[in-house]
């Protein structure tokens, strides 16, 4: 291996697993106090700077949390079940952090010191996104391992869950993505996100809107977010497969989980919200990545405040909604990018009309999937008695 | 028809105004910031809770003046055991339900603030550990000796003997009492100035019909004598 | 989506349908985060879809009506604190009612508005809570629960400022109240009760109309009105159930038949989850109805009658009871002319609503189980005694 | 690195297959071990089109795509019969499936 | 030089991922070897360039039929999975005389070959140009494989759900 590459690889990969660690440390604590706000409490505000004995007195709104949290994580004791399987209960929580380090590579962000070493950024694959979701999807193995080696009932039906979740929410996710991709015509991160460059991003369109809704609503699925968070249902089977998990290696669990929201929301941004496209880019092209990260912030906080909101579903109706809603609706979506592409779009008038078609067809079709699938399901009627 | 998703749009509104609104709006905000820095000011309902490392914890009272935590024993001003309430009559000890009250009577009577004579508790136990905080200890007391305290900081590392309160950690005056608990100490002062004045009204009218029987009886007798004397003469 | 019928459904039809693989048993509880306490469902799974559960139940037993007949009769007020620790007001007035009927006293109008405010903060406390962990059990990271348990503050503020204790109360005495309210209580109570319906709008706005809610709790965990009778099933769960049944209506005790409120029941026949919690919703309404009349109608006076606190009844048998928040509540004495009862029991609506459970499980799935014994409402304290 | 490696390696990943299918008596096992040879022949089907004259005509990575395809299909069948073999005998075990019907 | 150890890295993980998935008794170590062998199956289709290929390998193979396998071994198997003594081996001895043969015959057109007649040439990997080939000459192997495929499924579906006869017990005797 000649020295270059190395350096060259290095350079490509370091970054990455500095940067997303640091901003899982930073999205854990801005969770604990957005929810805390949202449900009208402080959230952590005493550890300020810590290893100091200034900690309580610069608290810094807390931000010294997540590392107090990751000292605790770290020497908490690690405990494994007696008849548990003692090297997939070590492997899970590593194999769940590999694939979603390694999807970051797939995700076009324009670091300044990348621009030198285009020959090994993996988002220059021609694949780069099959390749996503492919290696996303290694992720289901993890939590089943997990589930599977804890030798715990809890765990084994939340891993069984997630299976059967990831499985199915990976097809609406793929149809959603499939409509950028033929627009685009390539399979290429880094030509996707060119091709939205200034304001031409695909949400700021009929399909791409529709497509960015049941892409986000799938990957809240994928990552097992609220209100998809059955493997992990805490009200049912306590934490699912990492019930039987503590210190290390839950916590690096818990940074797969959120490594994989960064991820899955850069695809998004690639996607469908114009990559490091924003205001500014022209001037001070290192604005690029901070308008990346900025847009995956932004999809975390709307994952934060609906995890604030939203009870989950039930098993079956996770299922039902991916295959009978999603999907159907994936589906149409695609016909409807289609026609929508052949439309000669020059005025404002004939704009409009298509806007307003599309997304009527999608709408109408959406009214009918879920009158098809909950028929009965409606506010009631009450009656007093004197 | 309505909005497909509109219910989870409605509450989404719902949390977001939460979320601003416990920036702005300080009734939403419930939880209160106990343990909070040196230096700074205290928070409003933090009561007598100790600002300095190293205060006596023991002192601690809660937030409110209306709470009530574990039973102790009331003196008035001067001297504790000089000034006890307590007469060591056992009821409390009786009534108490989970019967956490241990009381040895002194074997002989001391002279107490311009009083008479009465026993004392020797020994007054009182187990926090199982008290359940009922109050009807204070109930049934008839010399307002026992009322409740509300010092709450009572955790200790000796699992045996720690909440084993004695009849010294449970003395406190009546000055105490009024400042934890003010306006329940003053309707209490204020009855028992009431009962110990119709005491004393009574007291003074018995006297008085006493001696007026006396004096009657006196006279009676004078009379009688009189009479006698005026039937021998 | 699965239809569930109104019958508890026949396994061996199920199972055809399914791989006929091995079942898996699971034992939840007692230190699951949903089952209320400690309380433990054995439950036999088939994948996700529950086949048998049987409730095991009695890790919180404590003794209490053999307590009861050890004491005095002021003794065991207290200790009705425990029995269903959300409610101690209603406990109290429950086991007060049926002392009363055993000694024949009387109790001053004040107290008897007073006691009618405090049972129907207690209503509102325990539906706002019950309402809170029930959506906490679908899931909602307890942020519903938080906005119940911010409002439950301010009632259980009064509560502290009226008994000295926020759950614990012992208010109640025989024959009217330990001590009235501190000075300006009333206005305080009722500034509480005029926001209430602020907070009820949102709470509304927040949960009733939520797709997510609404999939989950209707068409599960149904109980017909007809097992409801035969169960024995009272409270908001039998008028769920479509049963107009309350004991504030049939028994007008207290002075219940000063106030105008209406009892929400369910038309259908159906008694699902929704039906429980809707009912529950429209019940706090009409309590605030009953709480503002109270408060308009309150006079100055005493609160506690001249009951001596230790007495000795005659020999005789009563049974008191009350429309607690859960159901109804009695307290059954024997006295036998001494100061202790000879008989102590007590009718716990928690247990006797929990009896349906595992009508209402079979067929469900896991999470829906969980979600059924949330909106049964039950506190373990009152269902193990 | 030339052709001949790619080839070996594919006979030995054949072979390791082959073991699986004649030594173990699970029938998941042998389905899995199936699985194990047919990718040995789309390694072979790679290399043969990497080292070919023409590669752009992309014969081999079409094919492979194929059998990939038409394999996912067979693990969906195969395993569907196990399934439903197993219902029946309550086993996997291939060396006690040997009637034709319930007795 | 970096192609030969990449090389020689993933034969070695892809042949003990086979020889681990055959021979190990545990069935979920048995699945999870697979796919270590199948991850080392998509490398090497990295390293012969056809990337599309490793991707579809990586997205088939292990995200849909080993789980697939993972969930037919949670059906038919206890929840554990040791199989224990039932599964013992058979033939093992003839079994491996056999592979040895079929390897040897393998070997032959290598061998006869000897030395390697080409080296790679240079090739711009391109999913585009594969996807136009599936498009244009391909389109009906394509759709005939679409039809096999959604055969397949029902197929699966069907004999998985099992035919619903009437149970002989359930009628009265």
């Amino acid at each position: 291996m000649s020295p270059d590459l190395v350096r060259d690889i290095l350079i490509a990969t370091v970054p990455l697993m500095v940067i997303f660690p640091t901003l899982f440390a930073f999205t854990t604590w801005l969770e604990r106090k957005a929810l805390a706000r949202i449900q009208n409490r402080i959230g952590p505000n005493k550890v300020g700077v810590p290893l100091t004995r200034y900690g309580g007195r610069f608290s810094l709104f807390g931000l010294g949390q997540p590392l107090a949290d990751g000292i605790k994580m770290l020497f908490k004791e690690n405990i494994v079940p007696r008849d548990a399987d003692r090297l997939f209960h070590l492997l899970a929580p590593i194999l769940a952090l590999i694939p979603a380090m390694l999807v970051l590579c797939f995700l076009p962000i324009e670091f300044p010191w990348t621009e030198s070493l285009l020959p090994v950024q993996a988002f220059l694959l021609d694949g780069a996104v099959i390749f996503f979701f492919a290696i996303t999807g290694l992720n289901t193995l993890a939590i089943f391992m997990a589930g599977w080696a804890s030798r715990n009932k809890y765990s084994l039906l939340g891993g069984m869950r997630a299976i059967a979740q990831m499985v199915s929410y990976e097809i609406p996710l793929v149809l959603s993505a499939v409509v950028v991709v033929m627009m685009v015509g390539s399979l290429n991160a880094a030509e996707i996100a060119n091709a939205q460059a200034g304001w031409n991003w695909f949400v700021f369109t009929p399909w791409g809107l529709a497509a960015f809704v049941i892409f986000f609503i799938a990957s809240l699925a994928e990552t097992n977010r609220s209100p998809f968070d059955l493997p992990e249902a805490e009200s049912e089977i306590i934490a699912g497969y990492f019930t039987e998990y503590s210190g290390f290696k839950f916590a690096l669990f818990f940074l797969g989980e959120y490594i994989a929201m960064f991820a899955i929301s850069g695809l998004a941004v690639t996607l469908f919200l114009g990559g490091g496209a924003g205001p500014g880019i022209a001037t001070l092209p290192w604005l690029s990545a901070m308008w990346f990260i900025a847009k995956i912030f932004a999809l975390i906080a709307v994952m934060i405040w609906l995890r604030g909101t939203l009870p989950r579903l039930r098993v079956d109706q996770l299922m039902g909604f991916a295959w009978k809603f999603l999907l159907p609706l994936s589906i149409l979506n695609i016909l409807v990018a289609g026609f929508a592409h052949f439309i000669p779009q020059e005025n404002i008038v004939s704009k409009v009309a298509v806007w307003v078609v599309s997304l009527g067809i999608l709408y109408m079709a959406a009214k009918g999937l879920n009158q098809l699938n909950r028929p009965n399901v409606r506010p009631r009627d009450y009656k007093y008695a004197e | 028809m309505s909005l497909l998703g509109g219910g989870i749009l409605k509450g989404m509104a719902v949390t977001l105004r939460n979320f601003v609104g416990s920036y702005f709006d300080r009734d939403r905000l419930t939880t209160n910031d106990y343990a909070w820095r040196a230096g700074d000011s205290l928070p409003q309902h933090a009561g007598e809770y100790p600002k300095e490392e190293g205060e006596q914890l023991r002192d601690t009272t809660t937030v409110s003046q209306y709470s009530r935590n574990f039973p102790m024993l009331l003196h008035d001003e001067g001297e504790a055991m000089d000034t006890i309430r307590c007469v060591a009559c056992q009821i409390c000890e009786r009534e108490c339900p989970p019967q956490c009250i241990y009381i040895e009577k002194s074997t002989e009577k001391m002279e107490r603030g311009g009083n008479k004579a009465q026993f004392y508790p020797a020994k007054f136990d009182i187990d926090v550990s199982v008290c359940m905080s009922c109050q009807i200890c204070v109930e049934v007391c008839p010399f307002d000796a026992i009322v409740m305290n509300s010092q709450f900081e009572l955790s200790t590392s000796n699992r045996f003997g720690g909440l084993l309160l004695r009849r010294d950690d449970l003395l406190k005056s009546n000055g105490y009492y009024h400042k934890i608990h003010p306006e329940e100490a003053a309707a209490r002062d204020r009855r028992m100035a009431e009962e110990k004045a119709a005491k004393e009204a009574k007291k003074k009218a018995a006297a008085e019909a006493a001696r007026k029987k006396a004096e009657e009886k006196a006279k009676a007798e004078a009379e009688a004598d009189d009479k006698k004397q005026e039937d021998t003469q | 989506m699965s239809s569930a019928t109104a019958t508890a459904p026949n396994y061996e039809l199920i199972q055809q349908d399914g791989l006929d693989t091995g079942l898996l048993e699971v034992s939840m509880g007692p230190h699951h985060p949903s089952t209320h306490g400690v309380f433990r469902m054995d439950v036999k799974l088939d994948g996700e879809t529950v086949v048998d559960l049987s409730p095991v139940f009695g890790y919180l037993h404590r003794n209490h009506e053999k307590l009861a007949e050890n004491m005095s009769y002021l003794g065991s007020m207290p200790f009705t604190d425990r029995l269903d620790y959300f409610n101690s007001m209603t406990n109290n007035w429950a086991y007060a009612l049926a002392a009363e009927k055993l000694v024949e006293i009387e109790v001053p109008e004040r107290a008897e508005y007073l006691r009618v405010i405090m049972a129907e903060l207690t209503r509102l406390v325990n539906h706002l809570s019950l309402v809170g962990f029930f959506v906490n059990d679908l899931g909602a990271l307890g942020t519903p629960l938080l906005y119940a348990f911010r409002e439950r503050e301010k009632i259980l503020d009064l509560f502290e400022q009226a008994s000295g204790a926020r759950m614990m109360c012992n208010y109640f005495r025989f024959g009217g109240l330990r001590n009235d309210v501190p000075e300006g209580w009333l206005d305080r109570a009722r500034e509480v009760v005029d926001r209430f319906p602020v907070f009820l709008d949102e709470y509304e706005k927040l949960l009733c109309e939520n797709e997510i809610i609404l999939s989950r709790t209707q068409g599960v965990g149904n109980l017909s009105r007809d097992l409801a009778i035969s169960a024995g099933i009272t409270g908001p769960m039998l008028r769920a159930s479509g049963e107009r049944y309350d004991l504030r209506k049939v028994d007008r005790y207290g002075i219940y038949d000063r106030f105008q409120f209406r009892v929400p029941y369910s038309d259908g026949d159906v008694g699902d989850c929704y039906d429980r919690f809707i009912v529950r919703m429209l019940e706090m309404r009409e309590s605030i109805g009953i709480l503002k009349q109270a408060l308009d109608g309150i006079e100055h006076g005493p609160v506690l009658g001249n009951a001596p606190k230790v007495f000795k009844p005659k020999p005789a048998e009563v049974y008191g009871r009350v429309e607690a928040p859960k159901g109804e509540l009695g307290f059954y004495l024997i006295a036998d002319g001494t100061p202790k009862p000879y008989r102590y029991r007590v009718r716990p609506p928690s247990l006797i609503n929990l009896t349906v459970l595992r009508d209402m499980c079979l067929g469900q799935k896991v999470a829906d189980a969980v979600i059924i014994l949330g909106s049964i409402d039950i506190v373990l304290g009152e269902v193990d005694r | 690195m030339t052709l001949h490696h790619y080839l070996i390696l594919a006979a030995v990943l054949f072979c390791v297959g082959l073991i699986g299918v004649f030594t173990r008596r699970n029938a998941i096992v042998v389905l899995f071990s199936v699985e194990i040879m047919l990718n040995a022949a789309n390694l072979n089907f790679i290399a043969f089109w990497r080292y070919s004259e023409n590669p752009a005509l992309l014969h081999g990575p079409l094919f492979t795509l194929f059998a990939i395809a038409v394999a996912a299909a067979e693990v969906a069948v195969g395993l569907a019969l196990v399934i439903a073999v197993y219902r029946h005998f309550k086993t996997v075990d291939l060396e006690s499936m040997d009637t034709l019907r319930e007795e | 030089m970096n192609e030969e150890i990449a090389f020689w890295m993933l034969s070695a993980i892809a042949v003990l991922g086979a020889l681990v998935a055959v021979r190990k008794r545990n069935l979920i170590h048995g699945v999870f070897a697979l796919m270590v062998f199948f991850a080392g199956l998509a490398g090497l289709f990295l390293l012969l360039l056809a990337e599309f290929i490793a991707a579809a390998q990586i997205l088939v193979y292990i995200g849909a039929v080993g789980i697939l396998l993972l969930f037919a071994i949670m059906l038919t198997e206890r929840v554990a999975g040791d199989d224990g003594r039932r599964m013992t081996s058979r033939g093992w001895f003839w079994g491996l005389v056999a592979a040895v043969a079929v390897f040897v015959v393998l070997l032959l057109p290598p061998i006869q070959q000897f030395p390697s007649p080409e080296h790679a040439r240079a090739i711009e990997p391109s999913v585009k140009e594969l996807g136009e080939k599936l498009m244009h000459p391909y389109v009906v192997t394509l759709e005939v494989l679409a039809l096999l495929l959604t055969a397949a499924l029902i197929g699966a579906v069907t004999a998985a759900q099992g035919v619903r006869m009437p149970k002989e017990e359930d009628s009265p005797e």
